[in-house]
């Protein structure tokens, strides 16, 4: 497909929109003193954990959406709607509020508190508690973007695998995963990249311990109080990661040999 | 507690323990020096520092948080916890914070007192009143006489530090303690009426600690000598 | 071993009933739109009807009473043994052409290497080793849909549905295919769409003719049409379908109001329905009436030539004839005008159009 | 398509565990007093504001979101891989940071500020504000789930129609955008909610004042410091808004006669 | 006024030339993966070749020199004033049928109720008018082919690409879509690929016969489909072809090795490569070697029977022979064992197999 023209100048806009102020952020960094800055203990601290529980808050995403997104996408039920709706809160719950939220579920006095504490399970303040933060705010990500896309796909490739003898768990590993694998991937980067990008939940329902809850962004807001320009690099350096971190997505799931070959 | 517990330093019984401590976002600095202090003292402990607003913080600690010491930037917080019968003996005030103007460099505006702050042309930043700072600017402004139309009510002093900092407001008000924090980002303007608002800074042991004694050790270390010093030198006024 | 259908789809205007012999091959033939994907996608469990049953070998695949009552049975797809080509190729895009055909026999559990020589196998017979490493969008239309037949062959199947699997195919590979699918459906059960009289020919034991969602005409290839009692069906054998009412030794056609000479023995009483079938090779066209006793003729105007390489094809209303390219030059100047279109009387096959039941399946 | 069982096992605990702390909220409701405190003066302006600014947002976002998406996906250029993973930064980006970056760039004294300041425009402290920091962070959501389906739907209809004579305007207006408008509905809900919930950077760029820059989660916020119950009120409200919002737009995308007789 | 095209595509391992003068319509013919849809989707614009050349009506659609030098033109697709109707029907999903129709005209910029009612004139041109308010997911895979041929139709290109246009069409509607085709393309300059050779007795002016990516023969469909000169042509035109060297009056055959007397007077000298083509119709099978002197007798292996209808053909490797089903059952014990093929000398027509230039295109 031609894209028309005034596409591009309207892309153009919107992409600078979003790029000016990272360039402006580049612009006031401290370079002189930015190796120190991002290399003090703290920061490595905070970027390790960010690094370790965005991973396993995407693991958990992708481990519990995609089967969200195929019941959404792929039954018909009564109430089905209201869910698909409700799924979508945690995108719109300020995070704070949902720290509170998971405060009064998990926390001690919340609903399901006494069920942990019997189980001598303590997850808020916790590492843990910071996974679950993460996987709150990022799982509607993953689950809705994904929906899409199984829509998109539609099932008439299911539909001919069942008829040639596919159990339903066949036909989801063989046909529709590999089929919908770009959007798979493209939704597990948008949830790593929201759990990366978390703070107000964490801050309110894990806490903010270095080394244990202590992320990145929470390490940021930290700094921001005394020392603005250790905030601004530590911010250049999760750049940094995310951009890493998605290209390399991006790079494995882009089927890069068969795109390559079909009709402009 | 050991009976040389109130001693803050040279105590012949060696402390030995981990605590957190619960501090208002506001002592960050000061605090981060006093707990890496207090460990040199006391060999056998560790202090792990958790900051946030004093409300935040006081929300975790009702909720479960595993919290030995809780310093509060204002006493309606400090009150809560109270409330809810989890402090170990009564609180203790540790420093008080008054007002300042801040400017950007240069003071474009060219504030020089309070009054200022009304010119129908001055872009003024102040805290909403729901928090302590905003409080304590709104009783300023009622005793001074002085009706304050500001261009936003942020809800914590670092952004309304931050609106000042990054040129985008003309003026702000803050604590004495965040102006000099900022060092040359912003200029200070301290005012008579300053007085009018004296902003407290309590802090105490929370109940159910596993190491009682360290917090206690703790807090009276930051009500002590030490800790009066570290504060002053942060702008803290004395309680 | 057999399977039987019955099937209502109100949406779409479609009931019928079907019954398959053990080994047998069933040809589906009909215009587009008659049911006939609709009746595959049903037995394939990718359709679900509004009432209907189906039983295959034993087991139930489905039962639905028409009334909302009874213990309604719905087996899914995977657990039919029913294996469905369909219409388009529908290769699974991120497959290779060989994983594409293996994807039968593995998801029957066969272990990978194996399913991967059964799936060269398959490959084989359809003259597409060559293109084993390819993927669907390397292929082109006829290669993707030869893949697509190996591919349902290979699932190896209690009962094999085909929908127009030739029909992408050129002539060079069709007749190889043809044979193939000869060898295997020879002693298996299967229901083949077609629009190919040549398939009908050479691959079914039976030709179910199927028209606006109901079952017209069935019997096996011969019968159906060689005395075809559907335009439809008249049309795929090639043959003249005139149909009426006998009146003596007339047949009386309504429209275009037509009386045809027919022979004295023929079938039928007077009054009864019957038709009459010719090969347009055996009609000829003259300016004049022909004289010749042992013929019929009726006038009817000339509407088309149509070239078709070694003839060329005469059509009236009524009747088209197949002369020879020289006579055809001499009709030119006549289309639009009446001529004279004759039957030769030994060439015309008479017999009743009544619904007399036709051989039953096997 | 049947679903495997399992995957419907994993749906649910999925499901269970975004909407226990929902539950958890609404439980702590403190109900007697829930009409007085959300109907405020305050609360209303708030939300007033917050349903204004973040619909302007979305409309944002697709202005420039959708044309965005259609280069990312239906071109090939040097340099875009980088590109889509720049695009993706807001999402990572501390909200907090997000908003420091826009200081720097729409600032009095930031990159644009001088443009803008001879234009005569003022940006911070005002409503515009308000917009542009909820467009910044919302604008990812769209490009990255839009770009996926089309990606997904692929280019051959778009060559159909252009082989029929439309020019790429007409392809793009009448094939491509009819084709993905589920994605877009989607994206642009994705965008909605996300603007919805914006805080940190309206906090940090736009600032706090009623009626003119402080949204819903900004009142709650403030709320929380000394009232929690209202705060708790307060999310309730947006969580609703949001379902409401939301269910309707899914509403109107639902292509239901057409999917309602597709193939199960 | 007319249509040039040079065409490489590497990958594919494609390489044509082709002209179609203005008003003339070429039927391209060959087997799967020979490269016709290649063909159709370079000068539509939807691939784009390694290098080549391609001019309509003096405008250039594209001029991409095989050195990198040189300035690459490239049209897009919109601009062309080419439509293609591709082997699958593509339908717009979102989209009525009628709507689907009107999309040509109205991206031309025809208001939206003439667009209309030049669509549901294309409709009623291929039957389908009750079908206009559907969606694509509604109609059966030949109605959907149907509407895709009127859609191709109503966007009145200056040529007209058509891949295998009646493919998915029933026998009831296929001669009427092709009279509509003949009609439609009698002035209009437009390539057809086809698989089916009434398609190219009926629609062309011109045959070309594509196979492995080049060009093997052209010329009037009587030229290329009675004398063929490959394989392919041969089948399609439904002829034996047998190849071989002129030696003395025999056609010496190299695989299987054999020899077949030919006419004293038969083209080509001594040593020259002669093709010898016969319709299966006229070549008998016999236990014995018939004595008759009008015929020419040949011993072949008989492979298979193969019932189609009226008569069944018997193969060998060398020629295929219909007879009659009386025959066929006499046959049926001796499938595997040598039988004797004759073939009357009167049916069997002998030319030279050279590359000797057939009628230019017009
Ligand atoms: N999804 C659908 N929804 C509603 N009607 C449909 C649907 N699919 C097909 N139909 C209609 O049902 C009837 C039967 O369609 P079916 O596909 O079974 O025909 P067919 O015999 O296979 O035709 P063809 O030879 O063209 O493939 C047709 O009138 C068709 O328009
Ligand atoms: N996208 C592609 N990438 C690589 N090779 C391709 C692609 N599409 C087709 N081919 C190959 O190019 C050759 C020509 O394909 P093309 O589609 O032109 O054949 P065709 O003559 O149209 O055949 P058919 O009669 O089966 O439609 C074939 O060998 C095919 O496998
Ligand atoms: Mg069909
Ligand atoms: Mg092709």
């Amino acid at each position: 497909m031609t894209v028309p023209r005034w596409v591009f100048a309207m892309a153009g806009i919107g992409a600078a929109f979003v790029l000016l102020p990272l360039v402006a952020m580049v612009l006031r960094v401290n370079w002189a003193e930015f190796v120190p800055l991002i290399s003090s203990e703290a920061s490595v601290a905070a970027l390790l954990l960010s690094l370790r529980t965005s991973l396993a808050a995407t693991l958990l995403c992708v481990i519990f959406g995609v089967p969200m997104a195929l019941v959404l996408a792929r039954t018909d039920f009564w109430g089905q709607k209201v869910l698909r709706s409700l799924v979508l809160l945690p995108l719109v719950l300020p995070p704070v509020v949902g720290g509170i939220a998971l405060l009064y579920t998990f926390g001690r006095r919340g609903l399901l508190g006494q069920t942990f504490e019997l189980l001598g399970i303590e997850i808020a303040f916790s590492t843990t508690a910071v996974v679950i933060a993460q996987t709150f705010v990022a799982l509607p990500f993953l689950v809705l973007s994904l929906e899409g896309a199984l829509r998109t796909v539609g099932s008439r490739y299911e539909a001919v695998g069942a008829t040639l003898g596919a159990s339903p768990t066949t036909v989801l590993r063989r046909i529709t995963l590999p089929l919908v694998l770009p959007a798979v991937l493209s939704g597990a980067v948008l949830s790593f990249a929201r759990a990366l990008g978390e703070f107000g939940a964490t801050l309110t329902f894990a806490g903010s311990l270095q080394g244990t809850t202590r992320t990145l962004p929470l390490e940021i807001y930290l700094q921001r109080e005394t020392d603005p320009d250790t905030a601004v690099a530590l911010s250049l350096v999760l750049v940094v990661v995310a951009v890493i971190i998605v290209s390399l997505a991006h790079r494995t799931g882009e089927p890069s040999r068969r795109r390559a070959r079909a009709l402009s | 507690a050991t009976p040389a517990a109130g001693s803050p330093t040279g105590s012949a019984v060696t402390l030995q323990g981990d605590i957190t401590v619960y501090a208002a976002a506001s002592l960050q600095a000061t605090f981060t020096d006093l707990a890496a202090s207090f460990e040199t003292d006391h060999p056998g402990t560790t202090v792990v520092l958790n900051f946030a607003g004093s409300s935040a913080l006081v929300t975790q600690i009702i909720e479960g948080a595993p919290a030995d010491v809780f310093a509060s930037a204002d006493t309606a917080n400090m009150t809560r916890l109270t409330d809810a019968s989890l402090t170990d003996g009564s609180p203790v005030d540790f420093a008080t914070n008054v007002l300042a103007i801040a400017v950007p460099p240069g003071n474009p505006a060219g504030i020089t007192d309070l009054a200022d702050l009304a010119g129908p042309d001055v872009r003024l930043v102040v805290c909403a009143p729901e928090v302590p700072c905003g409080r304590a600017a709104t009783a300023l402004a009622a005793t001074a006489g002085v009706t304050l139309t500001p261009v936003s009510e942020e809800s914590s002093v670092t952004d309304v530090l931050g609106k000042v900092t990054s040129g985008e407001a003309d003026a702000g008000l803050v604590y004495v303690t965040d102006v000099a924090a900022a060092g040359a980002a912003v200029e200070g303007i301290e005012f008579a009426e300053s007085a009018g608002a004296v902003n407290t800074y309590p802090i105490v042991p929370v109940t159910g600690s596993a190491s009682a004694d360290v917090a206690r050790a703790f807090v009276d270390y930051v009500t002590g000598g030490t800790g009066a010093a570290v504060l002053g030198a942060a702008g803290f006024g004395a309680p | 071993m057999t399977f039987s259908l019955d099937l209502h789809v109100a949406e779409r205007d479609v009931s019928l009933h079907l019954d398959v012999a053990a080994g047998e091959t069933v040809a589906i033939l009909g215009p587009n739109g008659a049911g006939k994907s609709t009746l595959l996608g049903t037995i394939a469990g990718l359709v679900t009807p509004d009432s209907g049953r189906a039983e295959l070998n034993g087991t139930v695949l489905f039962d639905l009473p028409a009334a909302g009552s009874g213990r309604r049975i719905w087996r899914p797809p995977h657990q039919r043994g029913v294996s469905l080509l369909a219409q388009e190729a529908l290769l699974f895009p991120h497959l290779s052409a060989l994983d594409n055909v293996a994807f039968g026999p593995r998801s029957a559990g066969v272990p990978a290497t194996r399913a991967r020589q059964t799936a060269t196998r398959w490959l084989r017979e359809v003259d597409a080793e060559a293109l084993a490493a390819r993927r669907p969008a390397e292929l082109s239309g006829g290669q993707a849909q030869r893949i697509a037949v190996a591919r349902a062959l290979a699932s190896d199947p209690g009962l094999l549905l085909l929908d127009e699997p030739l029909a992408a195919l050129d002539i060079s590979v069709a007749p190889a295919v043809r044979r193939m699918l000869r060898r295997v459906l020879f002693d298996r059960s299967a229901v083949i769409v077609t629009h190919d009289v040549l398939d009908a020919y050479t691959l079914a034991d039976r030709v179910v003719i199927i028209e606006d969602g109901r079952v017209v005409d069935q019997g096996t290839p011969a019968e159906v049409l060689d005395r075809p009692r559907s335009a439809f069906a008249a049309g795929l054998a090639g043959l003249n379908l005139i149909t009426g009412i006998r009146r003596g030794d007339t047949l009386v056609v309504a429209d275009p109001a037509t009386t045809i000479t027919i022979d004295a023995g023929s079938a039928g009483a007077d009054g009864d329905p019957i038709s009459l079938a010719v090969r347009p090779a055996a009609v000829t066209v003259t300016f004049d009436e022909p004289a010749d006793p042992a013929r019929t003729s009726v006038r009817a105007e000339l509407i088309d030539l149509e070239p078709r390489g070694d003839f060329v094809r005469a059509r009236s209303a009524l009747l088209a004839a197949d002369v020879s390219p020289k006579d055809a030059a001499g009709l030119d100047a006549a289309v639009g005008s009446a001529l004279w279109f004759s039957i030769p009387s030994a060439a015309a096959m008479v017999y009743p159009t009544g619904r007399s039941e036709r051989s039953a399946p096997s």
